[in-house]
C-alpha cells in the first residue's frame, strides 16, 4: 500500500538488475542506512551496542557468510563455530603479533585466513553431499576447537588458554578494548556488515551466485552447461568462510574483548548461526539480517519484558526463554520454512498488490 | 479561420516537426518500447535518425509521390516512424487494423491502391500475401518482427532492418532527393490517410492533411497545457484517428514520449510501469478496467473490503468535488488524505494512473458511475466528442466543468450548429480535405462552406454551453405507434451494468422492443463463482437460469427507469435473448473500434428476432463464425427468450398528449 | 447436461464433484478460477490442455496434496461420494478409495519392483493372502512387471516405472484412480499399451479414471467425457467423441487441419484466436 | 548421398556439413548390464540427427555419452576431427556442446532469467573480486550477457515468465527455459533428450518452430531424442533407430520409416 | 528491522526507572542450563543475606539494598548483556560466579570504575591489586586451591610427594585451566608426576578420562569442575573403585548435590574449602526469622546450609562488610561504586568481626590491601560422608604456598600489564 510504482520502469540492464529495482525498497534502503550510519551513532549507549546492536551486527555477517554456502551454495555446514573461531584467533595473533598495525587490516586479514582454513575443509564437499557433508564440517568444528584449546601458542601460552583483546585502533578511533566507545564499536561492526552484505549482495546477483545456486539446485545440470563443482563449491567455502571469519574476529575482539573458545566457539554457536540462517530464510541476505534479529533480538525482549515488566523470576523467564524461541522456531519451519525473508516478499507483494489480494 | 495561415509556428509537417524537435530537444526521449524486459528508448535525434533511414530505404524501393504505404501491426516505433517516413518521401501512409480478417483488409487496399505494406509480422504477411493473389498491385512487403520469415520469397519482401541499412549505405545518392521531398512538403499536402469502420457500408478514406492535423494538436494540446514531460502509452489501433492524434499529431507537436506495450497481452503491467502521464481510452477500458476492480476486491478480506467500501463512499461525496477545485470541509479533507493513502493512492498505482494528469475518454457513452468513480478516485478523467472527419476534437470538457452527461463545450477554433432535425454540424480547420475517392460522400458530408454533418443527434445545454448527444441520427426511428425508438439510450443504460457487456435493441417500425445481450464473461463468471454456479463455457453460462434472472432483473430496472422518460417509454424492452456467442469484429458484426454494426447483425441474426417477435419460448439457431484466416466454422445453441415485465404505458401516453 | 451426455451409463452414480474451486499459491498466485467437474462411477473423465492450464493442479486440488507446494483451495467444493474431501489427507483418501497416480511417476527407487507394488496395500488390514491375491490380479494386468519383479525400480524403464506406479496405486484396492500425465516420455506403443490397461481396469475392475494428459489423441480415443482447460478454467466440456470433432480441438489440440495432419515443418509463428465458444 | 564426407543438401534446400561429432563402436555397460553395445554413427554440421526408440533402447546413455557423464568402456567419441579423451561434462561443456534432459534439470530455486543466465557462463570473464566490486567489469559484463539472454527470451517467446521462479512453471514451459539455457551457451551442438514430452500439440507445434529456427538461423547441429513420430519424421535430417542397445537401423525418415526391423521393434504402425 | 526498533524503545523505556537512594547489587546468576546446580544455592544465600539485612537492618547504614538478578545461564554471552543491563542502575559490585564472564567484565569494570569481586573463582592473578585496580578475588584464589591440596597430600605423606603420580581432572576451560600453572610448578618442587585430563563443557562425558585414570593408576586426583561434572566425575571414580580418599576436588567441587548421586560409594572424597560448613551459625536463626519463614527467601528457599548456600552467604556479607568499609572511608551511606572500591580495598574481616555477624569461623581472618587483593589464601579441607550426608572438616583454613604463587601471580600480571599498557599502581 506505501508502493508507488506507476512511472518506475527500466530503460536499461543496469536499473533492472540493481539491489533494489522499486523505487520504494531503494528509499527505504537509504533511509535504513542514513538511521544507521547518521543517527544511531549519535544517540547509542554501552546498553544498546554491547547487548543488542554489536551482536546482532556481527551475527549478520555470520549468518550472511553462512548463507552463502548453505542458502546459496546448497553445502551444509555445521562448522560455523569452529571458522569463527579461526577468525577470532587468526585476529588475536595478529593483533598481539602486529600492535601497531590498524584493525581494520587485522579483521581483514583473520577472515582471509579463516577463507583459507574454510578452503581446506571445503575440499571434501567434492566427494561427499548433504548430511555427509555435515558430519564432515562438524568435526571440523571439533577438531578446530580442540586445536585452539590444545596449542598454547595460539593464546599466547597464557595461563587460562583464554585470549583477550588489547586495545587497538582504526586511525586513532579505539575499537576494541574496555575503553572503546559505544559508537566507535558500533560503527566499525557496521561498516564490516555493510560491505560484507554489498558484497555478498553483489556476489550472488552475479555469475558467481549463480554457479553456487546452480550446484546447489542441481549439481548435474550445473556441470552440464560448464560449472566446474571444484571451483564453484570452494569459493562458496571461501567466501563464506572470509564472513564468518571477519564475524569471529569481531566476535571476539570488539564484542566480549575475551574469549574462551570450547564456550564460545562451540558447538551451539555452528547450530545458532545456521538456526539464524533457517529462521530468516536459506538463500537470502535479508533473511540473514532477520534471522540475526529474530535470534539476538527475542530473547533480550523476552526478558525485558519477563523480567523487568512483569517481575517474574530470572530462572522461570530463561525457562520459558527457551520454550518460546524453540516453539517459534519450530512454529516457523512448519508454517514458513523459507523463513522470515519469505514473509517478508509475500508482506511485500501484499502491499504492491494492495489493496487487491491477488 | 485558419485556412490562410501558412503552419503554426512556421512548420507545415510532421517531417518539419520532428526536425524541430530533433534540434530543439535532441535528447529527451521521443519512443519508447517494452522489449527484451526493458524500456528500449529513442531519443528524438535518434528518433529522426532512424525515420530518416526508412525513408531512404523508401527511396530505394522506388516510393513515388503519392503513393500509398499501409502500415499493418501493433503499436511499434517501428510503425509510427513508417508512416512519418512516408510522408517525408511525399507518400501518404494508411494505417490499418491489424486485427482486421484477409477480406477486410483487401477492399482497403485496394480502395487506397497501396504499392507497398509495413506489417507488423507473418501472419500480416502472409493476410497480405493472401490478398495479393487476386490484387496484384503491392510491389513490396517490409515487416518489422523477423520471425518465421526467414522460407519467404525475398523478391518482393523485405525486413525494415534490412531496407532502413541499404538506405543508410545508400544515403549519398537519396540524401538530396529526400531533402527535397521534404521541402516540398506544403501544410495543405495530405498527412495521413485513416479508413473510417463505419457501422453502415463500407470503409472510407478519410484524408486529413498536415493543416488538419497540425492545428488539431497544437488546440487540444494548449487547451490541456500539455507539455514536452507527457508519457502516453500508445495501445489503442493505429488505424484509429485518436492514435494517431494523439501518438503523432500531439506528440510530435508537444514533443512528449510515446511509450509503446510489449504486447496486447502485457498492456496492463507496461501501463503500470509506465504509468502515463497523458491518457486516453474509450469507456469499455475504463469499464473493463472497473469491472476488474470490483471482482478483485470481492476477493478480498472482510477487513480490506469494508475498508475499500467505506472509502470509495467518501471518495464518492467529496472526490470529485475536491478535483474540480470546490470547497471541501476539513475534515473530509483529512479523511479523503487518508482514503487516498489507504485506498486510492495504491488502487491508483496498481491501475497505472499514478501519475495520470489528464485524460480523455470518448467514441461512445460512458457509464455516469463509471466516470464518477475514476474522477472520485482524483484521477482527472474527461469525455470529449470527435471524429475522424473533425481530426477528433469537435468538443472537450474544460477542466472544472466535467460532467458525466455531457461532452464539453467546442474546442478551440471549432463552430458547432445543431440544424432542424437535431443532427450536430461542426466547422473546424480540423476538417478533412475529402473522401478518398468518393466525392458523394464527401459531398453529402462537407458542405460548400465546411460544415460537416456528424450524424450524431444533440443539443446544446442551456446555460453551460455544453453539447449533450441524444443518439446517432440514423438510428433514431419511431415505433410503430409513433413514438420515438432511441436504442443507445435504452442499451447504454443496460451496458452501464458490469454484467453486461453489449446491447442491441430492436423495435424501429414494430409496436415494442427486443434485445440480444452479451452477458461480461469476467463479471458473471466471477459471480457465477461466488454463487457456486458450475458452468464450463461461455455458452453454458449465457444460458444459465439464474444468469437469465439476473439479466431480466436489470431489464425490468432499466425500463422501469425508461418508462419514467416520456419520449422513450416506448423503448421499453419487452423481450430478450443472451446471445450464445459475443458480438465479434471477425464476424462483421462490429466494426474495429467495437460498435455494433445494427443492420448487419440485424440481418444476420433476423431468425432469433423472429422468435423475439413471434412469443415462442426458445429459439434453436446456427451461426456462422469466421475465422482470422477467413476460415468459417459455425456454432448452434437453442436460446431461451425471456420476458421481461414493462411498465405499462398507457397512462404516459395519455398524459402526454 | 453432464449425465445426458455420459455415453456409458445414463444412470451412473456421481462419484468424484469438484464444485466451482479456486486455487491460490502463495497466497497471491490464483492458478484456477472456477473449475467444475464431475466423474461418474466407471468412466474415464479426462482433462486435457495445455502446459500451466491446472489439470495438475486440480488433481491435486481433489488428492489433497496442495499444501506441500503451498497452494490451498480458497473456493469452491470437492466432495467424493457425496463427502467434502477438504479434511481428510491423501492417506485418508486412499483408505476411500481415491488415489493419485503422479506425473514423473515417483517409484521408490531402491525398492524392488514388488516391493514397491505392495507399498500400494500399505494402507490395507485385510490379510497377506487378498494382497498376494491383488499382486497377481496386477501382475496379470502388467505382465512386463512380473519378468522384472525383482529388478530395482530405479533400474527399470520409464514405461515399466508408469506401470509400477500404477500397479502400486492399484494394490490398494480404489475405487477412483487419478492418473496424472501416464503417456509423458513413452514410446508411442508403450502409450497405447497403458491406456489399454487403463481401459481394461476401468471396464473389468469398474474402476473410475480422472485423467489429465496432454496426449489429447489418445485420451480422447479412451476416455468417455473430457474437459478442457486453459488458463485455470475449463473452456469446453463433453462426451469425448464429440470433443474430437469439435473443428477447435482439432485445430488446436489433435494437429489436424482440414487437410489432415499438419506438419511440424509449417508451423506459424502466429496463431488462430482460440474461439471456445 | 550419406557417404560423401563432403555433406549433403536436404530435401528443403539446406547444405549439411562434414561430420562434427562421430561415435565409433560405442559399448557401455553398467555392471552386467550393457546399455550400448557396439554402436557407431555420426552426426554431421548443420543437420537434425534424430536418435529414436523404444524406452530403454539406450538412447539416454548415448547422450550421456556424449556429454560426459558416462565413459564408454569400448570406442572413441570424435569430435571436430579428433579423439576426444575422457573428459567432465562441464569440460564438454566448455567444448560447445549443450543439453537439455528427459526429466528436466533446471535450477528450480532461481528465476527464469538467472536459469538462463548461468547458460552463459563461458561468457564471463571477469573473477570473483571484480564480481564482488560489482561496478565497472561486473556489471558491464551482466549487461551484455544478459542482452544476449533477453534475444534468446524473446526468440522462445517466454517474457512473460521471465522472472518467475522455475520450480512455478508446468513441465512444458519447464522444457522452453531449459533450451533456453542451453542456446544461451550458444553451442556447436545441441542435444535435447525428448523435448516435445509432456506437450500438447500447439506446444509441440512451438517447440518444432524454435528447433527449427534454432538450426537455421544460428547453424546450430542438432541431436535429439523423441518419440512423437510426427515430430521425429517431420524435423529430422537423419535418423538413428536404437533397440536394446543396439543400432537398428540409421537413415532418412523415409527410409527409417520403411525398415522392417525399426517396424517391428518400435513403430508399430505406421504412424501418419 | 521493525522488531529491533520495537526492542530498542523497549529498551529505553526500561533504562528510565525511577532513582532511589539505595545500594544496588547485580546478582548474576545462573539458574538454569548445566551449572544451574551450583548456580541456585549461591544466588540465593547472595540474595538472601542482603534481604536480611535490608529486613533486619532496613539496609546497610540505613541504605536499603536492592538485588538485581540477572540469568546469565554461565553464558559469557548473556553475561556481558547483563553488566551491560545492570551496571546503569548504579552497580556497586559485581560476582558473576563465572570464570568466563570474569574474564570478559575484567576490562570492561575496570573501564566503567566498578569492582569485580571473583571469590575464589576467576582470574587467579587478579589477586595483583596493582595491575588489577578493580578486581578482587579473595579470600582465596584457585593457586591458593592448587597449593593447598598439594600442601594436604604433603602432609598426608610426610611432606614427600616425590615419585607420586598426581591426575588433574579439569574443565577444560578458562576455570579448569587456572590451577595448571600453579600444579606444574610445585610439581617440579615437590618432584611428582602431573598427568592433565580435560573434561569438555558440559561434563557428562568423562568415560576416557576415566579409563585412563583406571590405566595409570595415579595416586591422587585432583578435581578442578563444577555443575553437572563433579557428579559424573565422583560417580565415575566410584564406578572403577578409585578410592574416594585419595580424590579431592577444589570448592567448587565440593557441595552436596556433587556427591549425593553416587551414594555411599561417595563417602571419603575430599574437597576443598574457604567458608563454613551447615547451618550452625547464629546468623542462620536471623534468616530463618526475617527471611525463610517470613517467605522471603530466594529461590525455593530449600537451600539454607548447603555448602554452596553458605559460599554466596559469605560472598555477600564480605560484601556488605565492604559497603560497610566504604560508608565509614568517604562518610556516605549512599556509596557509589568507586567508595566500594575503596571499600573492597580497605576490608578487613577479624574473627571479632564475624563473630559480631553471627558468623564466627565461618571464614578465615584476613585483610585486603591496595597491592594484594586476594587476601591470605587461607584453604580448608573437608571430607564427605555418605551415612550422615555431611561434610566434615578435616583440616582447618591453612597457608598456602605463598613463594611460588606469589611469583606466578607477579609473572602472569606483568603480562596481562604489558599486553594492555596498564601502569603498576600502589607506588
Amino acid at each position: 500500500m506505501f508502493y508507488r510504482e506507476a512511472g518506475d520502469f527500466k530503460t536499461s540492464y543496469r536499473d533492472d538488475s540493481q539491489t533494489f529495482p522499486i523505487k520504494f525498497d531503494r528509499y527505504r534502503y537509504y533511509v535504513v542506512l542514513a538511521v544507521a550510519f547518521g543517527i544511531i551513532p549519535f544517540i547509542i549507549n554501552d546498553y544498546w551496542a554491547n547487548a543488542l546492536l554489536l551482536p546482532f551486527l556481527i551475527y549478520a555477517i555470520a549468518a550472511i557468510g553462512l548463507n552463502i554456502l548453505v542458502g546459496y551454495c546448497g553445502q551444509v555446514s555445521l562448522g560455523t563455530g569452529g571458522f569463527m573461531a579461526v577468525g577470532a584467533y587468526a585476529c588475536y595473533k595478529l593483533m598481539t603479533a602486529f600492535p601497531d598495525v590498524s584493525m581494520f587490516i587485522h579483521v581483514l586479514l583473520a577472515g582471509g585466513i579463516t577463507a583459507f582454513v574454510g578452503v581446506l575443509f571445503g575440499l571434501p564437499s567434492l566427494r561427499i553431499k548433504g548430511f555427509y557433508l555435515a558430519v564432515a564440517t562438524l568435526a571440523a568444528q571439533f577438531f578446530l576447537v580442540w586445536l585452539f584449546n590444545r596449542v598454547p601458542w595460539f593464546y599466547n601460552y597464557s595461563a587460562s588458554g583464554q585470549i583477550n583483546a588489547p586495545e587497538r585502533d582504526v586511525f586513532g578511533i579505539i575499537v576494541t578494548g574496555p575503553n572503546a566507545s559505544a559508537w566507535a564499536t558500533y560503527l566499525f561492526c557496521l561498516i564490516f556488515l555493510t560491505v560484507s552484505a554489498i558484497i555478498a549482495r553483489n556476489l550472488t546477483r552475479g555469475t558467481t551466485g549463480r554457479t553456487w545456486m546452480a550446484i546447489r539446485d542441481m549439481d548435474i545440470a550445473a556441470e552440464i552447461i560448464g560449472v566446474n563443482p571444484l571451483k564453484a563449491k570452494l569459493t562458496a567455502f571461501a567466501v563464506s568462510s572470509f564472513f564468518v571469519g571477519i564475524a569471529g574476529a569481531l566476535f571476539f575482539a570488539v564484542y566480549l574483548g575475551a574469549v574462551e573458545v570450547g564456550e564460545v566457539f562451540g558447538i551451539q554457536k555452528s547450530f545458532l548461526v545456521l538456526f539464524m540462517v533457517i529462521i530468516g530464510g536459506l538463500g537470502s541476505i535479508f533473511g540473514s539480517f532477520a534471522g540475526a534479529a529474530f535470534l539476538v533480538l527475542l530473547p533480550v525482549v523476552l526478558k525485558l519484558i519477563g523480567v523487568d515488566l512483569l517481575g517474574w523470576p530470572t530462572d522461570i523467564v530463561a525457562h520459558l526463554n527457551l520454550v518460546i524461541v524453540g516453539a517459534l522456531i519450530i512454529m516457523f519451519l512448519i508454517l514458513e520454512p523459507h523463513g522470515l525473508a519469505q514473509l517478508w516478499r509475500v508482506a511485500k507483494e501484499k502491499l504492491r498488490l494492495w489493496p487487491f489480494p491477488h | 479561420m485558419a485556412q490562410t495561415q501558412s503552419g503554426a509556428e512556421g512548420v507545415h509537417s510532421l517531417p518539419a516537426l520532428l526536425h524541430r524537435n530533433a534540434t530543439q530537444f535532441g535528447d529527451a526521449p521521443a519512443y519508447r518500447e517494452k522489449e527484451f524486459g526493458i524500456w528500449q528508448c529513442w531519443s528524438w535525434a535518434e528518433t529522426a535518425k532512424e525515420i530518416r533511414a526508412i525513408a531512404l530505404g523508401f527511396l530505394e524501393l522506388g516510393v513515388e509521390k503519392g503513393d500509398h504505404i499501409a502500415v499493418i501491426g501493433r503499436n511499434r516505433p517501428a510503425h509510427y516512424w513508417s508512416m512519418v517516413a512516408a510522408q517525408m518521401v511525399g507518400a501518404v501512409p494508411v494505417p490499418l487494423y491489424q486485427d482486421s480478417v484477409a477480406e477486410e483488409m483487401a477492399y482497403v487496399l485496394e480502395h487506397c491502391g497501396a504499392k507497398y505494406v509495413v506489417c507488423g509480422d507473418q501472419e500480416q504477411v502472409d493476410k497480405v500475401i493472401e490478398i495479393q493473389e487476386n490484387l496484384h498491385q503491392v510491389k513490396h512487403i517490409l515487416y518489422t518482427d523477423k520471425r518465421g520469415m526467414r522460407k519467404y520469397d525475398h523478391s518482393q519482401m523485405n525486413a525494415l532492418d534490412d531496407i532502413m541499412a541499404e538506405g543508410s549505405a545508400g544515403h549519398a545518392r537519396f540524401d538530396a532527393e529526400l531533402d527535397k521531398r521534404i521541402a516540398a512538403i506544403t501544410y495543405d499536402d495530405t498527412c495521413v490517410m485513416l479508413y473510417t469502420s463505419g457501422t453502415t457500408g463500407k470503409p472510407k478514406g478519410v484524408v486529413l492533411s498536415n493543416r488538419n492535423v497540425i492545428e488539431s494538436a497544437k488546440n487540444s494540446a494548449e487547451f490541456d497545457h500539455l507539455t514536452r514531460n507527457e508519457d502516453i502509452l500508445s495501445y489503442l489501433p493505429m488505424a484509429w484517428v485518436g492514435d494517431f492524434i494523439f501518438s503523432i499529431g500531439q506528440a510530435y507537436w508537444c514533443g512528449f514520449c510515446v511509450n509503446c506495450p510489449e504486447s496486447a497481452d502485457t498492456m496492463m503491467t507496461d501501463l503500470r510501469e509506465i504509468g502515463p502521464t497523458y491518457f486516453f481510452a474509450p469507456p469499455r477500458v475504463f469499464e473493463t478496467q472497473l469491472t476488474n476492480v470490483m471482482i478483485r476486491m470481492e476477493d478480498a478480506g472482510k477487513f480490506k473490503q469494508r475498508m475499500f467500501h467505506h472509502f470509495m463512499a467518501h471518495a464518492k461525496k467529496v472526490g470529485g468535488l475536491l478535483l474540480d477545485g470546490k470547497s471541501v470541509g476539513f475534515a473530509d479533507r483529512m479523511k479523503y488524505a487518508l482514503g487516498n493513502l489507504m485506498v486510492y493512492g495504491p488502487l491508483k498505482d496498481t491501475l497505472g494512473y499514478g501519475r495520470f494528469r489528464v485524460g480523455y475518454t470518448a467514441g461512445e457513452a460512458i457509464g455516469p458511475e463509471i466516470f464518477d468513480f475514476y474522477r472520485s478516485l482524483g484521477i482527472n478523467l474527461k469525455q470529449l466528442y470527435g471524429q475522424t472527419e473533425a481530426t477528433v476534437f469537435i468538443t472537450v470538457q474544460p477542466d472544472g466543468e466535467v460532467r458525466a452527461d455531457t461532452v464539453g463545450v467546442p474546442a478551440p477554433d471549432v463552430e458547432l450548429k445543431i440544424d432542424d432535425s437535431g443532427e450536430i454540424h461542426y466547422r473546424s480547420p480540423g476538417v478533412f480535405v475529402e473522401y478518398y475517392n468518393n466525392p458523394d460522400s464527401t459531398a453529402s458530408t462537407k458542405d460548400a462552406e465546411g460544415w460537416v454533418a456528424t450524424g450524431d443527434a444533440g443539443f446544446i445545454e442551456e446555460g453551460s454551453g455544453h453539447l449533450r448527444i441524444i443518439d446517432r441520427a440514423k438510428d433514431v426511428g419511431k415505433m410503430a405507434d409513433g413514438s420515438m425508438f432511441a436504442p443507445k439510450y435504452v442499451e447504454n443504460k443496460l451496458k452501464f451494468y458490469p454484467d453486461i457487456l453489449e446491447v442491441v435493441l430492436f423495435g424501429n417500425g414494430k409496436d415494442r422492443c427486443v434485445a440480444f445481450i452479451n452477458i461480461d464473461l469476467t463479471a458473471v463468471g466471477n459471480w457465477a463463482e461466488r454463487n457456486n454456479v458450475a458452468y464450463a463455457s461461455y455458452q453454458e453460462l449465457a444460458g444459465h437460469p439464474r444468469v437469465l434472472e439476473t439479466i431480466r432483473a436489470h431489464v425490468e430496472a432499466v425500463n422501469k427507469s425508461v418508462a419514467a422518460d416520456e419520449m422513450l417509454s416506448g423503448c421499453q424492452v419487452h423481450r430478450f435473448v443472451v446471445l450464445h456467442k459475443e458480438l465479434d469484429a471477425d464476424d462483421g458484426e462490429m466494426t474495429r473500434t467495437r460498435k455494433v454494426r445494427r443492420g448487419f447483425v440485424e440481418e444476420k441474426f433476423s431468425d432469433i428476432i423472429a422468435a423475439l417477435y413471434d412469443g415462442s419460448g426458445s429459439v434453436s439457431t446456427t451461426t456462422e463464425v469466421t475465422y482470422e484466416d477467413g476460415r468459417k466454422g459455425s456454432i448452434s445453441a437453442t436460446l431461451e427468450i425471456v420476458d421481461a415485465p414493462v411498465v405499462p404505458v398507457a397512462q404516459h401516453k395519455v398524459a402526454a398528449e | 447436461m453432464l449425465d445426458a451426455a455420459q455415453t456409458t451409463d445414463v444412470q451412473a452414480e456421481t462419484l468424484l464433484e469438484v464444485n466451482n474451486i479456486e486455487v491460490i499459491y502463495n497466497h497471491v498466485i490464483l492458478v484456477l478460477k472456477g473449475v467444475s467437474l464431475t466423474v461418474p462411477k466407471g468412466g474415464i473423465t479426462a482433462l486435457l490442455g495445455g502446459n500451466g492450464a491446472g489439470k495438475t493442479t486440480t488433481l491435486k486440488a481433489v488428492s489433497n496434496l496442495l499444501h506441500s507446494e503451498r497452494g490451498e483451495v480458497t473456493k469452491g467444493s470437492i466432495k467424493y461420494r457425496g463427502a467434502s474431501v477438504h479434511e481428510s489427507d491423501p492417506a485418508d483418501l486412499v483408505e476411500k478409495g481415491v488415489i493419485q497416480v503422479m506425473e514423473g511417476r515417483h517409484c521408490f527407487e531402491h525398492l524392488t519392483v514388488e516391493e514397491n507394488l505392495l507399498t500400494g496395500a500399505y494402507t490395507r488390514k485385510d490379510g497377506n493372502a487378498a494382497i498376494q491375491k491383488d499382486l497377481e490380479l496386477v501382475y496379470s494386468y502388467f505382465p512386463r512387471l512380473k519378468e522384472r519383479r525383482r529388478s530395482q525400480a530405479g533400474y527399470t524403464s520409464g514405461g515399466e516405472q508408469q506401470m509400477v506406479a500404477m500397479g502400486r496405486a492399484l494394490m490398494s484396492r480404489p475405487e477412483t484412480i487419478l492418473l496424472d500425465e501416464p503417456s509423458m516420455g513413452l514410446a508411442p506403443q508403450l502409450v497405447e499399451e497403458i491406456f489399454g490397461i487403463v481401459k481394461d481396469l476401468n471396464e473389468k475392475e469398474g474402476v473410475s479414471f480422472l485423467l489429465a494428459e496432454q496426449n489429447t489423441n489418445v485420451a480422447l480415443r479412451f476416455a468417455h467425457y473430457g474437459y478442457i482447460l486453459e488458463s485455470g478454467r475449463v473452456v469446453m466440456d463433453g462426451p469425448a467423441a464429440d470433443l474430437r470433432e469439435n473443428p477447435d480441438v482439432k485445430e488446436f489440440y489433435l494437429g489436424m487441419s482440414d487437410e489432415g495432419r499438419k506438419s511440424f515443418r509449417d508451423v506459424r509463428s502466429y496463431r488462430r484466436r482460440k474461439r471456445w465458444l | 548421398m550419406l557417404d560423401s564426407s563432403e555433406g549433403y543438401v536436404t530435401e528443403d534446400g539446406r547444405k549439411i556439413g562434414g561430420v562434427v561429432m562421430e561415435m565409433k563402436n560405442i559399448t557401455l555397460r553398467f555392471g552386467g548390464v550393457v546399455a550400448i553395445k557396439d554402436i557407431s554413427f555420426d552426426i554431421r554440421e548443420g543437420e537434425i540427427r534424430a536418435i529414436i526408440g523404444p524406452n530403454g533402447a539406450g538412447k539416454s546413455s548415448m547422450l550421456n555419452v556424449i556429454s560426459g557423464f558416462y565413459v564408454p568402456q569400448e570406442g572413441e567419441v570424435w569430435f571436430h576431427g579428433a579423439k576426444r579423451p575422457p573428459m567432465r561434462p562441464y569440460e564438454v561443456a566448455q567444448q560447445g556442446i549443450a543439453r537439455t534432459f528427459q526429466n528436466i534439470a533446471l535450477f528450480e530455486g532461481m528465476s527464469v532469467l538467472d536459469n538462463v543466465m548461468t547458460g552463459r557462463l563461458s561468457f564471463m570473464k571477469t573473477n570473483i573480486f571484480q564480481q564482488a566490486l560489482w561496478k565497472g567489469k561486473a556489471e558491464a559484463e551482466e549487461g551484455e550477457n544478459r542482452e544476449a539472454v533477453e534475444k534468446i527470451i524473446d526468440f522462445l517467446e517466454i517474457q512473460h515468465i521471465r522472472k518467475t521462479p522455475v520450480s512455478r512453471l508446468p513441465y512444458g514451459l519447464k522444457k522452453r527455459v531449459e533450451l533456453a539455457r542451453a542456446l544461451a551457451a550458444e553451442p556447436k551442438l545441441l542435444l535435447l533428450d525428448e523435448p516435445m514430452a509432456g506437450m500438447n500439440v500447439e506446444e509441440k507445434e512451438d517447440m518444432s518452430r524454435f528447433i527449427l529456427d534454432v538450426n537455421d538461423e544460428f547453424g546450430t547441429t542438432i541431436a535429439l531424442i523423441e518419440h512423437d513420430m510426427g515430430v521425429v519424421m517431420d524435423l529430422s535430417d537423419r535418423v538413428v533407430v536404437m533397440d536394446y542397445g543396439r543400432k537398428i537401423g540409421d537413415g532418412t525418415p523415409d527410409e527409417v520409416r520403411n525398415n522392417q526391423e525399426v517396424i517391428d521393434a518400435y513403430l508399430g504402425v505406421s504412424h501418419d | 528491522m521493525k522488531t529491533k526498533l520495537a526492542t530498542l524503545a523497549l529498551g529505553a523505556l526500561m533504562a528510565a526507572g525511577p532513582a532511589l537512594a539505595d545500594l544496588v547489587i547485580p546478582d548474576l546468576s545462573y539458574r538454569t542450563g548445566p551449572y544451574a546446580a551450583g548456580g541456585i544455592p549461591f544466588s540465593d544465600g547472595y540474595n538472601d543475606y542482603f534481604t536480611l539485612l535490608n529486613e533486619r537492618d532496613g539496609g546497610i547504614g540505613g541504605v536499603p539494598v536492592r538485588v538485581i538478578e540477572c540469568e546469565t545461564g554461565y553464558n559469557t554471552e548473556k553475561g556481558v548483556e547483563c553488566y551491560e543491563s545492570t551496571k546503569g542502575e548504579g552497580a556497586l559490585v559485581y560476582q558473576p560466579l563465572s570464570t568466563g564472564i570474569t574474564y570478559q567484565l575484567i576490562p570492561k569494570v575496570t573501564a566503567d570504575g566498578i569492582p569485580l569481586h571473583t571469590m575464589g573463582y576467576g582470574r587467579t592473578s587478579a589477586a595483583n591489586g596493582k595491575v588489577f585496580s578493580n578486581v578482587f578475588n579473595y579470600p582465596a584464589n584457585y593457586w591458593n586451591g592448587a597449593s593447598g591440596a598439594i600442601n594436604y597430600l604433603l602432609d598426608e605423606n610426610g611432606g614427600d610427594l616425590s615419585g607420586k603420580k598426581i591426575a588433574l581432572v579439569y574443565h577444560n576451560s578458562a576455570y579448569g585451566k587456572e590451577p595448571i600453572r600453579t600444579l606444574e610448578t610445585l610439581a617440579e618442587k615437590h618432584g611428582y608426576d602431573l598427568t592433565l585430563l580435560p573434561v569438555d563443557h558440559p561434563g557428562q562425558e568423562q568415560k576416557s578420562q576415566w579409563l585412563q585414570i583406571r590405566r595409570e593408576k595415579p595416586d591422587y586426583v585432583v578435581m578442578w569442575g563444577w555443575g553437572v561434572m563433579n557428579q559424573v566425575a565422583v560417580q565415575e571414580a566410584a564406578n572403577i573403585r578409585f578410592p574416594m580418599e585419595n580424590f579431592i576436588g577444589v570448592w567448587w567441587s565440593g557441595a552436596e548435590f556433587d556427591v549425593e548421586p553416587a551414594g555411599d560409594k561417595a563417602t571419603g572424597y575430599k574437597a576443598l574449602t574457604f567458608t563454613g560448613l551447615g547451618d550452625d551459625y547464629p546468623v542462620y536463626d536471623d534468616l530463618r526469622k526475617y527471611v525463610a519463614d517470613a517467605g522471603k527467601a530466594a529461590g525455593a528457599g530449600d537451600q539454607l546450609g548447603s555448602v554452596q548456600y553458605n559460599r554466596g552467604l559469605y560472598a555477600a556479607m564480605l560484601a556488605s562488610e565492604a559497603i560497610k568499609t566504604a560508608q565509614g572511608i568517604h562518610g556516605v551511606a549512599d556509596i557509589d561504586a568507586s567508595m566500594m572500591r575503596d571499600g573492597m580495598e580497605a576490608l578487613e574481616m577479624t574473627n571479632a568481626k564475624m563473630d559480631a555477624l553471627g558468623m564466627a569461623g565461618f571464614g578465615p581472618e584476613f585483610s585486603v590491601s591496595c597491592e594484594n587483593h586476594g587476601g591470605p589464601g587461607l584453604v580448608g579441607v573437608v571430607q564427605w560422608d555418605a551415612s550422615t550426608g555431611t561434610w566434615n572438616k578435616l583440616q582447618d583454613f591453612k597457608p598456602t604456598d605463598a613463594e611460588v604463587i606469589g611469583a606466578l601471580i607477579a609473572e602472569d600480571s606483568a603480562a596481562y600489564a604489558a599486553e594492555n599498557n596498564i601502569s603498576e599502581r600502589c607506588n
